[in-house]
């Protein structure tokens, strides 16, 4: 949009950053990113996102993984349906060993997925507007306001206590 | 195999052969791209021949495939052996196929050998022979070993042409003073056999006729026949020594005295016989004179001359009393120590005396090593030799540079360049490296021949086998010597039907044929009565039992004894024999000393501490054994080992003890001196580990070796209601009745048809070996060799564990130990690749080519009887030509074990799918089982409610090795009987 | 605040009704406990007996060791549940009563009196057996007392003259007066040292009071399956009592959903750990197949009668729990997780019930199983209650939590 | 601990971690080269013996399982307490553990991969190995999902996928970190390995979400991988190894030699980086508490097997027992007894806690104590079972010693490689531990 101003604030700690949205959300603009070099409850409090959804993949994967293993020990164990010290062809008792590392592994695995899939990662762009400082000691807020509020914002970020930079 | 398919295959075989294979070397072994048409790829041909391992004469049956002889195993119709064999026989293969053989004749010249063709060598022989004889009377000699009649004449004849006496047989081992007991006592000078099935007593005053002593194949089985509680024998046998072999070891009692002291226990023995007779039988004329020359000996003195226990000496008193069919055999045969004489003519007299009309002993089939010369008349021939009055010296197969004592002047005269020495041999032995022309001659299983065990059996050779190494058998070579023309053409084959003709044995060839396919004229050998004797009047016999000497007197005394594994040393070239540890120590590869554990303790000598051995004559170096067997007073080693000479497998190995003896025979028999004392003991410093193979002298009361009084047996026993426990676990069968749902975890599975299982039957067991080494034979099993076996490496399928009685160390019993086939068997189920699992059939399969070596199966396995191979294992050319085809040879990195000889089963199975049938019971024998010369061992099917093996479920004194565990063992042990005497 | 809380404590913990209710189960337990001994088959009393005995001792010895726990870890979100599980150990004096009791049916209790036990007869005899474990609950209860009074120490306010126990309490602490960091560390110490005891003492009763009834059958587990089994059914029972407490407003205990979300998920945790010390004893011993030890395990898993009861044990305690706590919001709500507790502690009860009863009737072929062992149960329940809510209504402190502690 | 006493700040904490990642000096490349060798050492004696056969190393017929397998438990459990820090403590929210999870996650992927290397070198037939994998075949002859064997190479593939994963997510705000601080060819790396990571709310949102499931799915798989390493010895019938304790007693051994390879690693850490103020004492007197515990269990589960051997009356299992601290191998025995159980004691006392040269030295101990014991288990257990007449004895050869110096090789060369290029502190975890001031205390 070009008639729209992307402004970031750069705070010094987590505190001043709180407030800074904190009064940020009584203004007509609106937050397009928070970064922090930490993660913050009570930041993602503030901007009231939802928690995430990565569990649901790890449930699945764990659910895929325990009966994938029980199937593939099964089946191995079928095909020649050899007796091995008397015990059963299909043992469940032992077999339930290998289900649950498929569980923990196909958990695992749908857990990365999960991961990807929501971080949206591996993914380059976000770097173009980054600053270093964000992964180091500062909390970066990411603000969006028409082109005509440009000033007033940067005066707000800066009587809010950050310094600024201006992206777009 | 039962009687008729033998007797099938034996036909099929020997017929070819007797066509076919003659002794020419023409039929290669390596390609056969035109088979000879009896010979099918893949199938197994038998041919029936004798062993010639020791004189005793026991027929076999070789297995032949694709021309090759892989596999020995007793002829079922011989009447000698009945189809089993010892360890010896076994092994024999490897004497053909072994990488040291001498394949050219090797001549002597300026102190080099070097190789030269058959014509040469006889040619020089037939100079040598005749300028002999050109100078005059008996210029030629021959020392020989124990050879049949035909080979014995044809040497006459050879000799004749020289204007030469008959040729010497020499055997180390030569019973001199038995056969001076017998000539003494009972007027015949020769070696009886005994019918020791039908004694109830038997008393043995060192006779290992378990072990060498002149059949032991044939009186294993008739000891047991005795004895074992199996086969409804109640007899007892009591054996009195100073030292505990094999057999004493068997004995139900082994009574220790002095190394001499027996003949003091005898006369004793004599003297309370006399005592207690009353009836007339035993005629007056012998009593007498035998009460005045015995009557010092009164109890107190027997005990203060023998050594020998107090309760031990009245319980023999007591037993030999009480016997209604007792049988005394006297002393070891091998060698003779001052009082043998005088023990074997005691023993003589007591088997008059307490059975007058000798039932026991056969006079009529003796043993024919009673026709080999005295040591003496050896020693005399030799001097001969020595004094310059022989030209030409022919030794046949004979090694007494190494056996005889050396300073008994074989090694100077042999080494000294005149006279000229030929010696025929397969190997380098110590004689052959001391003589002037070594002429290899085609091993016995390569030639034709005959040789009579025992008088009236006639074994026959035969070629099993095509010739390996192009040698000439003795007998072509001897007839080519011997005569021109027609006779020399047809070969000693022909010489040798011809000759059998001659002495009636054969009627015409058809006779001959059947002959060489049953192994041999069997019908000479008279079954009951035949020739008897009575106690000569002579008293000659009165001056050898005053020749008995104090033996307390000579303080500490070292004896040599024959070796079960390797006999007089002819074995130590066999790698199976120095693998398969000896049966009392469990020591491989080495010859150590023996000693008694209590006397070593006072000196402060540890096991495998070497010490240096000396004697007036000589001295050798040897590490101790700590034995629980001996007299305090005694230091025994095995003969056989030490050679300088002999092929890879002996040279190096082990300690010689003929060294240290003295090169005089013994002053009444003749026989020579194998105890020699005073000797000095010094320790060298020097330590060498045993290579024993068992790790615990004990089983430390745990269910594994199990024995139960007779007693118990008869009795009622009320069974105590079964337990969980190692000690209340009942018998479980692997068999879905064998499984418990209140214990079990598992279903029972079903087998197919079959459920494969073996019983042991421990009384039976006498702990040979026999079994071990036909293992090897069957299963291709690698040889680790000394340096392997010191690491616990050896491959032995089957083991035979050795256990003392923690309560009487003097006890020993023997426990085949093999793996054990269990339906819930901890050692499948770890394995991540399948290859160790449960056949359809029951048994513990071991897929070789699957295996990738994880070895967890084997730390599974409560039994510890699967081996691993660490190494590939060599069999050097052409050992490799004796390997099973039927049975993959494993490579590195493997886990290998028992199989019940599945090969076996799989034949089986198919002959019973061609006739469209069941396996028959007993029709599988696996090769330990086979050779057993106890029938210790039967295998069968579980399944089948009629087998043999099912049937001895029911015996009382079955049970499993740590049964506790659940595995449900398929091999399921026999008790052995305790006679508490 | 505290006058308050004095005052509230009068009726909150110790009104008639809970008086009556709990003193009309105990005397039906009692009851019921009678008729089971003066009938043909005393030793199913006994079984009734040592199972609730150990059951309920469990608690309170697990409970305590919650707060040692929380103490050595310096756990600060459990710091305000430590009260109500130190109020659970108020149950040891009563336990060791109940201990004492159980030797009067040593004739049913003990069956290998009756056995041939060769060597063991050193290990399995009444009187060594006695002294043993008679030692070992007074260790592990002095360890358990001794701790407490340096907890109370801070815990209880010095001032409130409420009742004799207080003013004992006071004038020990007064007596001499100690600075509170050394204090605190020999609180700690103690706690320390009640955990060992507790690891050593409860392996101690399990082979004595339940794995040595049938003494031919050993599990190297078994000791530390009892223990953590016990610290299982203790989070169980203190779920439970720190809701009752949550839940009435005039008790000033209140967690928040983060509490009781950790605590559910300790809870979780254990139920886990029990589950899998139970499989690896189950594990072993099935791949094993020696009988020795399969009998017993096949006795109680996978022979009738005895099989539908392991099936709902394991449902009940384990697969019920360990599907629902999967779930995040459930953990952190009351109710319904009280509501699981009580599931399975039941499970618990009856898994008690399957260690013990085959041991004592050997060779039964129906479920040893009646309403009578319903009633002696819901008698302890009573019993439990009872001392629970003295010892609330004697150290009201214990019920409150401080919302200050954490953020 | 007492944060507010630490007068680090964010800006403190990159620095000093940067500053490890600087050019390295010729020292390091030299530590480098040595280790590098003793791998070579190893591999060298692999080679022979795959050339040779097994049989170059000592086993025999009764102990046919030697150090090698020795060492694959001995590292399975290094591995552990990384895990066991990085997940169990994250869940107890035990902050403490912040500083030194990096290197302990470091030290867990790098002692499984060593790990995974043993049940290769003691194959008989290494080059079969594939029989071991689920590859469709002709025959349709797959494995045997009943054998511990097949539990293993599950457990521990598992285990090395998922701790790496771990030890790589956790990594990443980290690398992000350093790609914003560097430049030239090594941003270029680290700006393609941190995937572009900002550190936006949305990324943290779920990020941290999902790393509290990778400590919830971590910890009962660290918990069944020593339990199936347990199981490859408990599930026969072997006296001393057929015991149902094994599981958790293993469990337990693993994090406590694990722990006390923490403290050898660290020590020499902080002193190298002076990492003194970010790995305070007071970590290290956390850990040398926890060995306490672990300590305490091992003892335990020592006298249980004691008691139980006796309890049980069995003959086999009384000699196994008797065998350990009297027979062939009690040196070993002892070596174990005394290194795991009683010097752990000394921790109880504050000065041991806080002395470097101490917590040093007993780690090292212990070290060698847990290695003892899984000698002792092994060898003795099998030297000495059902059958007197097999019993043997055991003893190492030159290969297997090569062989584990290269294993020890390679594990320090891996983590020396790992400490100077990639940040071994979790600068992340550190700011947040400043940053939740007053917030859950260790």
């Amino acid at each position: 949009m070009a008639d729209d101003r992307t402004i970031m604030g750069i705070f010094s700690d987590e505190e001043t950053t709180l407030s800074a949205v904190r009064a940020l959300k009584e203004t007509p603009w609106s937050i397009e990113n928070v970064m922090s070099p930490i993660p913050s409850r009570e930041i993602a409090d503030e901007l009231s996102t939802k928690p995430s959804r990565v569990g649901y993949f790890t449930l699945a994967g764990g659910i895929i993984g325990f009966f994938t293993g029980f199937a593939l020990s099964a089946y191995t164990a079928l095909q020649w349906q050899l007796v091995v010290s008397g015990k059963p062809i299909v043992a469940l008792v032992p077999f339930f060993i290998v289900g649950f590392e498929f569980t923990i592994l196909f958990a695992v695995f749908g857990n990365v997925v999960g991961l990807i899939l929501k971080m949206k990662l591996p993914d380059y762009r976000g770097l173009a507007d980054h600053d270093s400082r964000c992964t180091g000691a500062c909390f970066c807020v990411v603000a969006v306001c028409p082109v005509s509020d440009e000033q007033k914002l940067l005066n707000f970020l800066k009587n809010s206590g950050a310094d600024t930079r201006i992206l777009s | 195999m039962d009687r008729r398919t033998f007797l099938k295959i034996a036909a099929m075989g020997s017929l070819s052969f007797a066509s076919g294979c003659s002794s020419q070397p023409d039929k290669t072994l390596f390609s056969l791209v035109q088979a000879p048409d009896d010979m099918v790829t893949g199938r197994g041909t038998w041919f029936a021949s004798t062993c010639r391992e020791c004189p005793a004469g026991c027929g076999i049956v070789a297995k032949n495939r694709e021309g090759r002889a892989i596999k020995l195993e007793g002829n079922p119709l011989h009447p000698i052996n009945r189809g089993r064999l010892c360890m010896r026989g076994q092994a024999a293969l490897q004497g053909v196929y072994n990488p040291d053989r001498l394949s050219k004749p090797l001549i002597r010249e300026n102190g080099r050998l070097t190789p030269i063709s058959y014509e040469k060598a006889l040619s020089i022989i037939q100079d040598k022979g005749s300028d002999a004889a050109k100078k005059g009377q008996g210029r030629v000699a021959v020392f020989t070993e124990m050879v049949g009649p035909t080979l014995l004449s044809l040497f006459k004849a050879l000799l004749a042409q020289w204007h030469s006496e008959t040729p010497t047989l020499f055997e180390p081992f030569a019973y001199e003073s038995l056969k001076l007991a017998n000539s003494q006592v009972f007027g015949i000078d020769g070696l009886a056999s005994y019918r020791m099935e039908q004694a109830d007593l038997l008393v043995s005053f060192g006779a290992d006729f378990l072990e060498t002593w002149l059949s032991p194949v044939e009186y294993a089985r008739r000891f047991q026949q005795m004895r074992a509680f199996g086969s409804g024998g109640k007899g007892v046998y009591l054996h009195v020594g100073p030292y505990a072999g094999l057999t004493a070891a068997n004995a139900d009692r082994f009574m220790v005295c002095r190394c001499g002291g027996e003949a003091f226990v005898a006369f004793g023995l004599i003297r309370e016989v006399l005592e207690k007779i009353s009836d007339s039988s035993v005629s007056g004329d012998l009593v007498e004179p035998l009460k005045r020359i015995l009557d010092p000996f009164d109890r107190e003195e027997v005990l203060k001359l023998s050594g020998i226990r107090q309760s031990h000496y009245d319980l023999l008193i007591e037993r030999v009393l009480s016997a209604r069919r007792p049988l005394i055999l006297g002393t070891q045969g091998a060698g003779a120590g001052e009082n043998t004489p005088a023990t074997d003519v005691a023993s003589c007299l007591l088997n008059a005396l307490l059975d007058p009309d000798l039932t026991l002993i056969d006079f009529s089939n003796r043993h024919t090593v009673e026709r080999t010369a005295k040591r003496s008349d050896v020693l005399n021939r030799f001097k001969s030799v020595t004094d310059g009055k022989v030209d030409l010296l022919l030794l046949n197969n004979i090694d007494p540079v190494f056996s005889v004592p050396y300073n008994a002047g074989f090694r100077k005269t042999l080494g000294q360049d005149s006279p000229f020495v030929v010696c025929f041999s397969s190997f380098m032995s110590e004689t052959a490296a001391l003589s002037d022309l070594i002429v290899p001659i085609a091993h016995p299983l390569e030639s034709w021949d005959a040789y009579e065990g025992k008088t009236g059996v006639w074994s026959i050779l035969q070629p099993v086998m095509g010739n390996l190494v192009g040698t000439y058998t003795l007998g072509d070579l001897l007839v080519r010597l011997a005569f021109k023309g027609e006779t020399a053409q047809q070969g000693y084959r022909g010489y040798l039907a011809n000759d059998l003709i001659r002495r009636g044995m054969i009627k015409d060839e058809r006779d001959w044929i059947k002959t060489v396919q049953q192994g041999g004229a069997f019908d000479g050998l008279s079954s009951e009565g035949g020739l008897s004797s009575k106690v000569q009047p002579s008293w000659s016999w009165a001056g050898t039992l005053s020749s008995a000497i104090d033996p307390g007197a000579s303080g500490t005394i070292f004896a040599a004894v024959p070796s079960i594994r390797l006999f007089d040393g002819r074995g130590a070239n066999k790698p199976w024999l120095n693998e398969a540890p000896e049966p009392m120590t469990q020591v491989a590869w080495q010859t150590p000393v023996l000693m008694d554990s209590h006397t070593a303790a006072k000196n402060n000598i540890r096991q495998g501490d070497v010490l240096k051995i000396a004697s007036t004559w000589g001295e050798l170096e040897a590490p101790v054994y700590l034995s629980e067997f001996l007299h305090p007073d005694l230091l025994v080693m095995a003969v056989g080992q030490g050679h300088t000479a002999y092929g890879r497998y002996a040279k190096g190995f082990g300690t010689n003890a003929a060294g240290i003896f003295p090169p005089d025979t013994h002053p009444v028999c003749g026989g020579p001196l194998y105890r020699v004392a005073p000797i000095s003991l010094t320790p060298t410093g020097k330590w060498l580990k045993p290579a024993n193979t068992d790790g615990s002298r004990v089983q430390h009361h745990r269910k594994i070796a199990l024995t139960v009084p007779l007693k118990a047996l008869y009795e009622h026993q009320e069974k105590g209601h079964p337990g969980l426990g190692m000690w209340d676990f009942p018998l479980t069968l692997p068999l879905p009745e064998g499984y418990d749902p209140q214990r079990d975890f598992y279903p029972p599975h079903d087998h197919d048809g079959y459920r494969w299982a073996m019983v042991i039957d421990l009384d039976r067991c006498i702990g040979c070996g026999a079994c071990a080494v036909a293992c090897y034979a069957e299963n291709n099993i690698g040889v680790v060799g000394e340096k392997r076996i010191l690491q616990g490496r050896e491959m032995a399928w089957l083991r035979i564990e050795r256990y003392l009685d923690e309560a009487d160390p003097t006890r020993v019993i023997f426990l085949p130990m093999l793996c054990q086939h269990c339906d819930n068997a901890p050692c499948e189920s770890v394995c991540p690749v399948y290859a160790s699992h449960h056949s359809r059939e029951g048994l513990n399969n071991q897929i070789y080519n699957r295996c990738i070596g994880t070895r967890f199966c084997s730390q599974m396995c409560p039994y510890k009887v699967r081996r691993f191979n660490w190494f590939d294992w060599e069999w050097p050319a052409p050992l490799n030509f004796q390997l099973n085809p039927d049975v993959t040879v494993r490579s590195k990195g493997v886990t290998e074990k028992c199989s019940f000889c599945i090969q076996r089963i799989k034949a089986a199975h198919g002959k019973a799918k061609d006739e469209g049938r069941m396996i028959q019971d007993g029709e599988v024998i696996p090769a330990c089982a086979q050779t057993c010369p106890t029938d210790a061992f039967v295998f069968g099917n579980l399944m089948d409610k009629t087998s043999r093996i099912r049937k001895l479920m029911a015996d009382p004194r079955a049970y499993q090795v740590m049964g506790y565990l659940n595995t449900k063992p398929a091999v399921i042990y026999l008790k052995k009987v305790i006679r508490d005497v | 605040m505290n006058k308050t809380a004095a005052k509230i404590t009068e009726s909150v913990f110790f009104n008639r009704s809970l008086l009556r209710m709990t003193g009309v189960s105990i005397v039906i337990g009692l009851v019921s406990f009678i008729i089971l001994l003066s009938g043909k088959h005393p030793e199913r009393a006994w079984q009734a007996y040592l199972t609730n005995f150990l059951f309920w001792s469990s608690v309170a010895q697990g409970g305590l060791l919650f707060s040692a726990v929380m103490q050595v870890a310096r756990g600060r979100w459990g710091r305000s549940l430590t009260g109500p599980a130190e109020a659970l150990a108020g149950f040891f004096p009563v336990s060791f009563l109940l201990y004492l009791i159980l030797f009067l049916g040593y004739k049913q209790v003990f069956p290998w009196r009756y056995m041939e036990l060769g060597e063991k007869a050193a290990w399995l005899n009444l009187p060594g057996l006695f002294a043993r474990d008679t030692a070992g609950f007074l260790i592990l209860y002095g360890l358990g007392f001794i701790y407490l009074y340096h907890s109370w120490a801070f815990r209880l306010n010095r001032k409130t003259d409420a009742g004799k126990t207080r003013e004992y309490l006071n004038r020990l602490w007064n007596s001499r007066s100690v600075d509170p960091d050394r204090f605190r560390a020999r609180m700690t110490l103690f706690a320390v040292l009640y955990i060992i005891a507790y690891a050593v003492i409860l392996s101690l009763i399990a082979y004595d009071l339940i794995m040595a009834l049938d003494p031919h059958w050993y599990s190297a587990l078994f000791g530390a399956y009892h223990f953590v089994k016990a610290f299982y059914m203790a989070l169980g029972v203190l779920i439970i009592l720190a809701s009752i407490l949550h839940m009435n407003p005039q008790i000033p205990f209140a967690l928040r959903p983060s509490q009781f979300h950790d605590l559910g998920k300790l809870f979780f945790a254990f139920c886990l750990v029990w589950a899998d010390f139970f499989y690896c004893q189950f594990m072993v011993i099935w791949y094993g197949n020696i009988s020795e030890e399969t009998a017993y395990v096949i006795a109680r898993t996978m022979a009738s009668p005895w099989r539908p009861m392991a099936w709902l044990v394991f449902i009940v305690s384990f697969g019920i729990p360990f599907l629902i706590l999967l779930n995040r919001k459930i953990k952190s709500n009351p109710k319904w997780m009280s509501l699981l507790s009580a599931l399975v502690l039941l499970g618990l009860w009856l898994e008690h019930t399957l260690l013990i009863g085959p041991s004592l009737n050997p060779h039964v072929h129906t479920l040893q199983l009646g309403i009578f062992d319903g009633l002696i149960f819901v008698g302890f329940i009573g019993l439990m209650t009872l001392v629970v809510a003295s010892v609330l209504h004697v150290l009201p402190e214990l019920a409150e939590s401080r919302i200050s502690e954490g953020s | 601990m007492s944060e507010n006493a630490n007068p680090l700040t964010f800006g403190d904490i990159d620095r000093r971690v940067l500053a490890t990642l600087a050019p390295a000096s010729r020292g390091y490349w030299a530590a480098v080269g040595l280790l590098a060798f003793g791998v070579l050492i190893g591999a060298g004696c692999w080679a022979y013996q795959i050339a040779a056969g097994v049989g170059v190393a000592g086993m025999n017929n009764p102990v046919a399982w030697g150090t090698y397998l020795i060492n694959f438990v001995f590292w399975v459990g290094i591995a552990h307490s990384g895990t066991l820090i990085s997940a169990i403590l994250h869940l107890m929210r035990a902050s403490w553990r912040n500083p030194i999870v990096r290197a302990a996650e470091t030290m867990t992927v790098f002692a499984v991969c060593v790990a995974g290397l043993f049940p290769f070198i003691h194959l008989g037939r290494v080059w079969m190995v594939y029989y071991m994998l689920s590859i469709p075949n002709q025959r349709n002859l797959w494995q045997n999902f009943q054998s511990p064997l097949m539990f293993d190479v599950l457990a521990i593939s598992t285990y090395l996928t998922v701790s790496t994963l771990f030890w790589y997510t956790g990594m990443l705000p980290d690398l992000a970190v350093v790609r914003d601080r560097s430049t030239g060819k090594k941003k270029k790396i680290f700006t393609i390995i941190s995937l572009g990571w900002t550190g936006a709310q949305e990324q943290w949102r779920h990020y941290t979400r999902a790393y509290l499931f990778f400590a919830a799915l971590a910890t009962p798989l660290v918990i069944s991988v020593h339990s199936v390493a347990s199981w490859d010895f408990t599930l026969g019938v072997v006296p001393g190894w057929h015991s149902t304790i094994f599981a958790p007693y293993f469990v337990a051994g693993a994090i406590h030699s694990g722990l006390s390879m923490v403290l050898t690693l660290m020590i020499p850490m902080r002193r190298i980086f002076n990492y003194e103020k970010i790995i305070t004492i007071d970590v290290l007197e956390n850990v040398a508490k926890a060995i306490i515990f672990t300590g305490f269990i091992v003892a335990f589960a020592y006298g249980t097997e004691f008691f139980m051997a006796w309890y049980s009356q069995n003959p086999v299992e009384l000699e196994v027992f008797r065998n350990r601290p009297f027979g062939d191998y009690a040196a070993g025995f002892w070596i174990m007894a005394v290194c795991n159980t009683i010097l752990p004691v000394v921790f109880f006392f504050r000065f041991a806690r806080r002395s470097l040269s101490i917590l040093f030295m007993v780690s090292i101990l212990v070290n060698i104590g847990m290695w003892f014991e899984r000698f002792v288990i092994i060898v003795t257990s099998v030297s000495r079972d059902f059958i007197p007449h097999a019993w043997g004895l055991y003893a190492p050869t030159w290969v297997e010693f090569g062989i584990m110096i290269g294993s020890f090789s390679l594990f320090f060369f891996l983590f020396v490689l790992f400490v100077k290029h990639l940040p071994s502190v979790s600068m992340t975890e550190m700011k947040e531990m400043l940053g939740k001031r007053g917030g859950h205390g260790g």
